[in-house]
């Protein structure tokens, strides 16, 4: 039951915003508060989780939650009701018309349903559809308002995405091939326990072949280098709100896809065949983010390759055995936290300052205080910096690197982090001050919508001083799981 | 009662945080921050003191924070004890001082708030990384410390180049963070939640080759906050940027810090190691030393010529521990203990007088708008008070009996001349090169704070501003006189001090009784073995007798005391200005001459001639800069290196789909081939 | 107590003894440079004469500069008492070893230098600077070199150093003595300001160091400044003849002893005197921009000193 | 009909199926491209009733019927109409020309199998022999996709992997899951329509869907 309070809410809001035509603000708002339903039920499977028990319901097994599927559903919808209470067309704003704003909310909350469906459901076959669909619906928002940019972001952002995906499904046929070959055809074969059970039995030199598809596909939607390439247009381009959404979750989710299938393969391969793959990719994917944000010139794209620099910490960290997962998943909520305000926050910005050019926003300080220095909060969270949780998580996947015996790798992604540090503080320090050009208005407005701001910054400093032994317990259910 | 000190430390510090964020601006603001901090640092003084003097270990434990390692876990024992003194020592006149100091600001523009709370922050975040008792809690603190200090640096951040010093700062501070990260998790092995007790008891059974790895990375990594060469650069940067009594307390208590974590490292947790570990140690310390004052000596930045004396003094302090280390690698216990409290007692006491000079040049500061030497001048006689405390400082510095800069460097002295008694001739010729740079650095620390005071203080001002100039609160001048007076008391008394450092050594494994003996409580100073003894008391009281009786002497013999005003003798000049006198670049010249080699500074001369004749000179323009070789020959390549590298990888994202889906498929054929013959 | 006294009396003696030392360098000087000059005692009359003058000061001046020169004085009379003289081991010698004395001797010329500043002549400044370059490198090479001496005789208390050579000879001699001996006596030259770092007996020459500093004073701060410097004349000579040649000084306090070892002393301090005077007759000075190079010489010198007695022990 | 002629038969539609994907190499004009993917589709189809048939899974038929409805007839016909509207008639210049496409198009095809090797022989099946023919299909599609530059030829390139794959999935598989597949069926239809209304708005702004002019976004 639990289920459906998950994944009708989104499903309900999204048949909401196309059948009341034109669009009202009341379909925001409703779609906002169904959004808490949602958020309400992620909590409740997370209680099932934390107390050892996995949910598993629907007909032929369809959904079923773990520690590691209600972690993801927690922060998806988490993040999703803050997106859908700052959306654009709950108040007066006339930036957008109706059928921009109606378009928006069918989308964005198909998105958000996808989304949850992908962690939810049982069969790996149906989580690479719902992830497939994520695209599709994630695009339909893109270009919100047409331009050049948008569309071009979000026709390279459709194309690769797809293509990527499409690569993820030859590795999910050649896991279900290998399958069949041994035992049969069976309806549930890609029900992810069956698979982990059965995967001893499979063959290396197929799974093998099969990963480097599932690697390159969700790595592409994950965007782990050099597959990232569409992430800085997409984000850049989106409106804020998608954008906290794809940064702050998408990309978890990916990896999620990523972790279910590593754990098959690991259990086929029993060697370090995956963990080698995602620490090269990793650090490959952090050293290319760490020197694009030397030389980043817009602030949405800065925050795009903050993005794929987490992506690369949250691989790297999927590569170090139960310890470093642990660290992973600490991650994934912090970086949701942190990045899905950012992206709220760079929204608010760009409202003032007309353009997401980094040598454009001067002053910020002056101009809009309150968004300042949630932004600066933000940015030292993102960079690890205490007293924040990505501190804490980033020390525990420098930890597990240590206590697994990667010490050199683990001092090449010190230096990277270094030279991300010092070229994101750069960034942040020339937005923040310096005078800001005459025409710009002092003051902030809406000063309603820095609420769930505020909350996300609260996490943050929470988790960066302590673990609540309920989310502890959450995340060693998820360690348990990838130690055979 | 150590409990009680420690809650009321924390709680003073915390409530000064709330009372900044809560009242913002104002004088009631700013003064109960203050008071806040000087009840914060009192305590702490009382718990340190109280663990030194009571020899016990305060400790205590919350497990519900920080849980991911251990908790948060915070264990005083005398090192940190001596450390948390310090801290207080810092705190109470720097919070007095910045009572009034900081009202400035508030007309300036900057945060309030923001300046208040990180202060408080700042202090508790400092005092806590001396109690730390596990690795998280450690790194936790430590990162604490170095971003509130941060953001005091950047207090003035409309300006340009406090932005751009900031930068340096959280930086350089960040890789010395990444650098401790590393030796942490290296001595932490397969332990995770890595208390201070279990890495003490995992450290021998690591090898070698990893124990001297954490070793560096502890050295490097604390070296970059303490301001070693050639990682100091952020300390002339950082240091004038910030508010004064900031700066007293970065100078003199902060980058102590990075001397307890190298104490800790070396000393507690690995517990000694080869003899190259406390050689490097005392070279890195000599060529800091050295190269410190001599880039101090070019300096016309009233503060940036404090902040490479930073580095200098640094540098003797690691004299000091390197010479110590050293002999503890050869079990010579006595001469190890007298090296390590000569680094430790010249840290109380680069404390003390450094904090003192910060003061002093802001309230200099507060006085003209200017922290260029050129144009200040004749301050003595609008704020002689500051003069007098400056002058205090100068000659503490500069080592000048009977202040307490003589006494620690004499004692880093005499633990260096112990070095002839090592066995090895080749190890043992490190020592007499250490005692030359040391003495070479003294002399030209003393000729360097003549410019400075002199410059500075004395004759005719140089600019409108220094005319200007006018006398400071009362509690800026309380915040100085205070550490004036400490100068003075830690210079007379070595003695009562000496064998308390002595008692904290003796924790340790190996100095036991060595420590104890050596210092037994009495009116002078005996290097081991009776090799020196001096008694700075004695002196001292000698010095004020003389200077005494002179007078006396000269009255008795029916001297004339008569004393005319006149104009300056000037070689029959008609009237004496400013611009006659000497400047701070001008007095330092021949020092410039006689270290060209070192200082390499550029020469730029045009010469503009007269469209008529090539004879006639219309005007001439001189230009000499000094750039140090470490920004020109290690960080500017490095940053070239960096952006040379950013920019290539900026190439990728060239923005054509086709090219971005050809990385998609080469990636995937290079890693099916991989998979296909792994 | 007696041992207290002889140590008053020491430095009295010293204080009665240096401005002849300066008369009779510079008496001799004329005489080897076929002059009559002046008589060896003129300093006293010089040194009366001051006193009695009445002091000027410049208006811009502070308390600093009336300060000064007592803080010269005094700092000059500290150091007679923690050297040996004639005498050793003193109980004042405890008080302070050679680092004490050497630190000593920089605030002297600390508050010199301020005093020269603060007028704020373009002289004071440039003799200033000029003094405390030279006091930069001079004063770690008088410490480097009694290194080398204080190693081999085991103890940096100068008095130590005295007794323990006289009871065992054979540390004075070997190649470092030597080596600190030249460096020694080149950095008395230039402590003390005479031919070739410097010339006592100029004023306004472009060159010149010492002076340029203490032109603004007068009367009996002039005549406290003259005399400081003629006491760091006679320390410095102390200093080369005790610690090289130790032989002479009078280890017990035996009224005998005393009577025998003041003269030597005397003669040890007229001997030095002779050889200065000689070299001034003889050498140039030199440009002031070599001076530095010689003061590096001897720092290098003394450190090779030091560096001798590390490894030769 | 006879077991023994599963193989030789399914071998002969899988190598049609990858012709068709040759053709695309080495036409330039979009309506040969479209024309090639609907009789691709139309092969590809026949391949799934032959796996149907022999494979005896009536769900195939099923599957067949609606492949045949979707991309024989209803994506080429929106391919057909988008191609009008925009009037974009060839591929003037491909990033690869013909003749090294060709010789590409063949290396890749000796890569799959290369790469199909291990996955050949743990197969029991009897259509295993065309499953690199499958992948190689994937691999043509791919690089279509990479060197041809107007909107809608990419767009095929795409639909032409997402034949492949499906190939692969009833050679190997005789086929995935129904409800999966019907998912499959349902994301590649939005995502055609989503590529249509992107390329519509290419043209819009851009006045051409040349996708080597969208290289405004970069670094």
């Amino acid at each position: 039951m639990l289920f459906l309070l998950l994944l009708l809410p989104s499903l309900l809001a999204a048949l909401l915003a196309l059948v009341v035509r034109p669009y009202r603000p009341a379909v925001g708002w409703s779609n906002a508060v169904l959004s808490l339903a949602a958020f309400g039920a992620a909590l409740g499977v997370a209680g099932h989780a934390i107390a050892g028990e996995i949910l598993v319901w629907g007909p032929g097994d369809l959904f079923r939650a773990d520690s590691l599927s209600a972690l993801l559903m927690v922060c998806v919808s988490a993040v999703a009701a803050m997106t859908l209470f700052l959306s654009p067309g709950l108040g007066r704003s006339a930036a957008f018309t109706d059928r921009q704003l109606r378009r928006y909310h069918l989308f964005i909350n198909l998105f958000i349903f996808s989304m949850l469906l992908a962690v939810s459901v049982n069969n790996i076959g149906i989580m690479w559809i719902a992830i497939e669909a994520t695209t599709v619906f994630s695009a339909m928002v893109i270009p919100l308002t047409l331009s050049k940019a948008s569309v071009e972001a979000s026709w390279k952002y459709i194309l690769i995405c797809s293509v990527g995906i499409a690569l993820a499904f030859v590795g999910t046929v050649l896991g279900y091939f290998d399958f069949v070959a041994l035992s049969g055809r069976a309806e549930n074969a890609l029900n992810w326990p069956v698979l982990l059970n059965f995967a001893p039995h499979l063959h290396p030199e197929v799974m093998r072949i099969a990963f480097i598809f599932l690697l390159i596909g969700y790595g592409t939607k994950a965007g782990l280098a050099p597959m990232h390439t569409w992430l800085p247009d997409a984000h850049s381009e989106s409106p804020a709100t998608l954008s906290a959404l794809m940064s702050g979750v998408l990309l978890a989710v990916a990896m999620y896809a990523l972790l279910r299938w590593k754990m098959v393969v690991d259990a086929t391969l029993g060697d370090g065949f995956t963990d080698t793959l995602l620490l090269t990719l990793g650090l490959l994917t952090l050293f290319i983010a760490a020197f694009s944000l030397v030389r980043a010139s817009n602030y949405k794209r800065m925050l795009a390759y903050s993005s794929v620099e987490h992506t690369g910490l949250i691989c790297i960290g999927l590569a170090l055995g139960p310890i470093g997962t642990f660290a992973a998943m600490y991650h994934i909520v912090n970086h949701a936290a942190a990045k899905s305000m950012m992206f709220f926050l760079s929204g608010r910005i760009l409202h003032r300052f007309h353009s997401t050019e980094l040598g454009a926003v001067r002053g910020l300080l002056k101009v809009m205080p309150a968004t300042a220095i949630l932004f600066a909060a933000g940015m030292l969270a993102l960079v690890g910096l205490p007293p924040f949780g990505l501190f804490m998580s980033e020390f525990a996947l420098v930890r597990a690197g240590f206590v697994t015996g990667h010490p050199w790798l683990m001092a090449l992604l010190l230096v990277l982090l270094a030279v991300a540090f010092v070229a994101l503080l750069r960034h942040l320090n020339s937005m923040l001050h310096g005078t800001p050009t005459a025409e710009i208005a002092t003051g902030e407005d809406h000063r309603w919508g820095l609420v769930p701001m505020l909350m996300s910054v609260a996490v943050l400093l929470v988790l960066g001083f302590y673990l609540p032994a309920s989310f502890q317990s959450l995340l060693d259910g998820i360690a348990a799981l990838v130690t055979h | 009662m150590a409990s009680m000190f420690f809650w009321i430390m924390v709680l003073a510090f915390g409530a000064g945080t709330l009372t900044a964020l809560v009242l913002g601006r104002g004088a009631l603001a700013r003064w109960s921050v203050a008071s806040l901090a000087i009840l914060g640092g009192g305590a702490g003084l009382g718990l340190g003191a109280q663990v030194i003097l009571t020899g016990t270990a305060f400790s205590i434990t919350f497990p519900d924070l920080l849980p991911l390692a251990g908790g948060l876990a915070l264990r005083l024992d005398g090192l940190g004890a001596f450390f948390l003194v310090l801290i207080g020592l810092g705190a109470i006149p720097s919070a007095l001082y910045g009572a009034t100091y900081t009202a400035e600001y508030e007309e300036g523009g900057a945060s309030m708030r923001m300046m208040g709370a990180m202060f408080s922050l700042f202090l508790a975040t400092m005092a806590l990384v001396t109690m730390a008792d596990n690795v998280l809690t450690f790194l936790l603190m430590w990162e604490g410390m170095s971003l509130t200090s941060y953001y005091l640096v950047t207090t003035e951040s409309s300006r340009e180049d406090t932005v751009s010093a900031g930068n340096w700062y959280i930086a350089m501070t960040h890789v010395g963070l990444a650098l401790l990260l590393g030796a942490f998790l290296l001595l932490m092995g397969g332990d995770t939640a890595g208390s201070f007790a279990a890495l003490r008891a995992q450290a021998d059974t690591l090898s070698s080759t990893v124990r001297s790895a954490i070793f560096l990375l502890a050295f490097l990594g604390f070296g970059s906050k303490a301001g070693i060469m050639p990682l100091h650069v952020w300390l002339p940067r950082a240091h004038p940027a910030a508010p004064s009594h900031v700066s007293a307390l970065m100078s003199g208590v902060m980058i102590k810090l990075g001397i307890y974590g190298l104490l800790r490292f070396v000393l507690d947790l690995l517990g000694g190691g080869p003899v190259w570990w406390g050689g490097l140690i005392l070279g890195i310390g000599a060529v800091s030393a050295l190269l410190g004052v001599l880039y101090a000596l070019m300096e016309h930045d009233l503060k940036r010529l404090l902040a490479y004396h930073s580095v200098e003094n640094i540098g003797i302090i690691l004299l000091g521990i390197g010479a110590g280390l050293m002999f503890q690698s050869y079990g010579m216990m006595a001469l190890a203990a007298l090296g390590i409290i000569g680094g430790l007692y010249h840290t109380l006491n680069h404390a003390t007088f450094k904090s003192l000079l910060f003061l002093g040049a802001g309230a200099v500061l507060h006085a003209t708008h200017t922290r260029n030497m050129e144009e200040m001048g004749g301050l003595i006689k609008k704020m002689p008070w500051t003069a007098l405390f400056f002058l205090i400082g100068s000659a503490a510095i500069s080592a000048i009996p009977p202040l307490n800069g003589f006494a620690s460097e004499w004692m880093v002295f005499q633990s260096l001349l112990g070095g002839f008694k090592i066995p090895v001739p080749e190890v043992s010729v490190v020592m007499p090169i250490a005692v030359g740079m040391l003495a070479l650095t003294s002399g030209l620390a003393a000729a360097c704070f003549v410019k400075a005071f002199g410059i500075t203080f004395l004759a005719l001002p140089r600019s409108e501003e220094a005319e200007q100039a006018h006398q400071v609160s009362r509690s800026m001048r309380t915040g100085m006189g205070a550490l004036a007076l400490a100068c003075v008391a830690f210079g007379l008394g070595p003695t009562l001090i000496v064998p308390r450092l002595g008692q904290i050594l003796a924790g340790f494994p190996g100095f036991g009784g060595a420590a104890h003996t050596t210092f037994a409580l009495q009116t002078t100073l005996v290097s081991p073995a009776a090799f020196g003894q001096v008694s700075p008391l004695f002196v001292g009281i000698g010095l004020v007798v003389i200077l005494a009786l002179v007078p006396l002497v000269l009255h008795v013999f029916r001297v004339n005391f008569s004393l005319r005003k006149g104009e300056t003798w000037g070689c029959g000049r008609v009237s004496q200005t400013a611009r006659m006198e000497y400047t701070a670049t001008s007095f330092a010249e021949p020092l410039r001459r006689v270290f060209a080699e070192i200082y390499r500074p550029t020469r730029e001369l045009t010469v503009d001639t007269h469209e008529e004749s090539r004879y006639f000179i219309h005007r001439m323009q001189f230009r000499s800069e000094i750039i140090p070789w470490f920004e020109k020959r290690l960080y500017q390549p490095l940053l070239r290196f960096l952006n040379f590298v950013a920019c290539q990888v900026r190439r990728l994202q060239a923005g054509s789909a086709h090219l971005y889906l050809a990385y998609v498929a080469v990636v995937m054929i290079l890693l099916l081939l991989i998979a296909r013959w792994y | 107590m007696n041992a207290y006294l002889l140590e008053l009396a020491q430095a009295l003696i010293s204080l009665a003894v240096a401005p002849l030392l300066v008369g009779f360098i510079g008496w001799l000087k004329a005489r080897l440079q076929g002059r009559r000059g002046a008589p060896p005692w003129q300093p006293y009359f010089v040194l009366r004469k001051l006193f009695s003058k009445e002091v000027i000061v410049s208006e811009h001046a502070s308390w600093l500069f009336r300060f000064a020169p007592y803080v010269v004085f005094g700092s000059g009379v500290a150091v007679t008492l923690l050297i040996p003289l004639f005498c050793v081991p003193l109980p004042f010698d405890a008080m302070g070893d050679l680092l004490m004395v050497v630190y000593l001797m920089l605030l002297g010329t600390f508050f010199l230098a301020l005093a020269g500043l603060d007028p704020g002549t373009a002289f004071g400044g440039m003799g200033a600077s000029r003094e405390m370059t030279v006091a930069a490198i001079a004063e770690p090479t008088i410490a480097l070199a009694i290194f080398s001496l204080a190693l081999r005789a085991g103890s940096t208390n100068l008095g130590q150093i005295v007794v323990n050579t006289l009871a065992d000879p054979t540390v004075a001699l070997n190649a470092g003595h030597l080596l600190a001996f030249v460096a020694l006596f080149v950095v008395t030259l230039a402590e003390t300001g005479r031919i070739p770092i410097d010339n006592p007996s100029t004023h306004l020459e472009l060159t010149m160091i010492h002076e340029a500093m203490i032109l603004e004073h007068s009367g009996r701060h002039l005549a406290l400044i003259e005399w400081a410097s003629g006491l760091k004349l006679l320390i410095f000579f102390s200093l080369l003849a005790n610690l090289f040649v130790p032989w002479g000084v009078a280890t017990t306090l035996s009224p005998v002893y005393l009577l025998i070892a003041l003269p030597i002393w005397i003669g040890k301090l007229g001997l030095l005197a002779v050889v200065v005077a000689v070299l001034e007759t003889r050498l140039a000075k030199l440009r002031l921009f070599r001076v530095p190079e010689l003061l590096s010489m001897s720092f290098v010198l003394a450190l090779l000193a030091v560096i001798s007695s590390f490894l030769l022990r | 009909m006879d077991e023994t002629l599963f193989a030789p038969l399914t071998t002969l539609g899988a190598s049609l199926v990858l012709l068709f994907g040759v053709v695309l190499l080495w036409r330039r004009s979009l309506n040969a491209y479209i024309q090639a993917f609907k009789w691709q589709s139309v092969i590809l189809s026949g391949v799934f009733f032959l796996v149907g048939y022999f494979g005896h899974d009536p769900e195939l038929y099923g599957v067949g019927v609606a492949l045949l409805g979707l991309k024989v007839f209803f994506i080429p016909h929106l391919l057909g109409r988008l191609r009008k509207r925009v009037g974009a008639d060839h591929e003037i210049t491909p990033y690869v020309n013909i003749a090294t496409s060709l010789l590409i198009g063949g290396m890749l095809v000796l890569l799959a199998y290369v790469l199909m090797r291990p996955v050949v022989t743990v197969s029991t099946l009897p259509t295993r022999g065309a499953l690199p023919l499958a992948l190689g299909l994937v691999f043509i599609g791919l690089f279509v996709l990479i060197t041809r530059k107007k909107a809608i030829t990419q767009v095929v390139g795409f639909l032409v992997m997402e034949n492949g794959i499906a190939l692969l999935a009833v050679l190997g598989t005789y086929g995935i899951p129904l409800i999966i597949e019907m998912g499959v069926f349902l994301d590649l239809l939005m995502g055609i329509l989503v590529m249509q209304v992107f390329i519509y708005q290419i043209q819009d702004t851009f006045e051409s869907i040349d996708v080597d002019r969208l290289t405004h976004l970069k670094h």
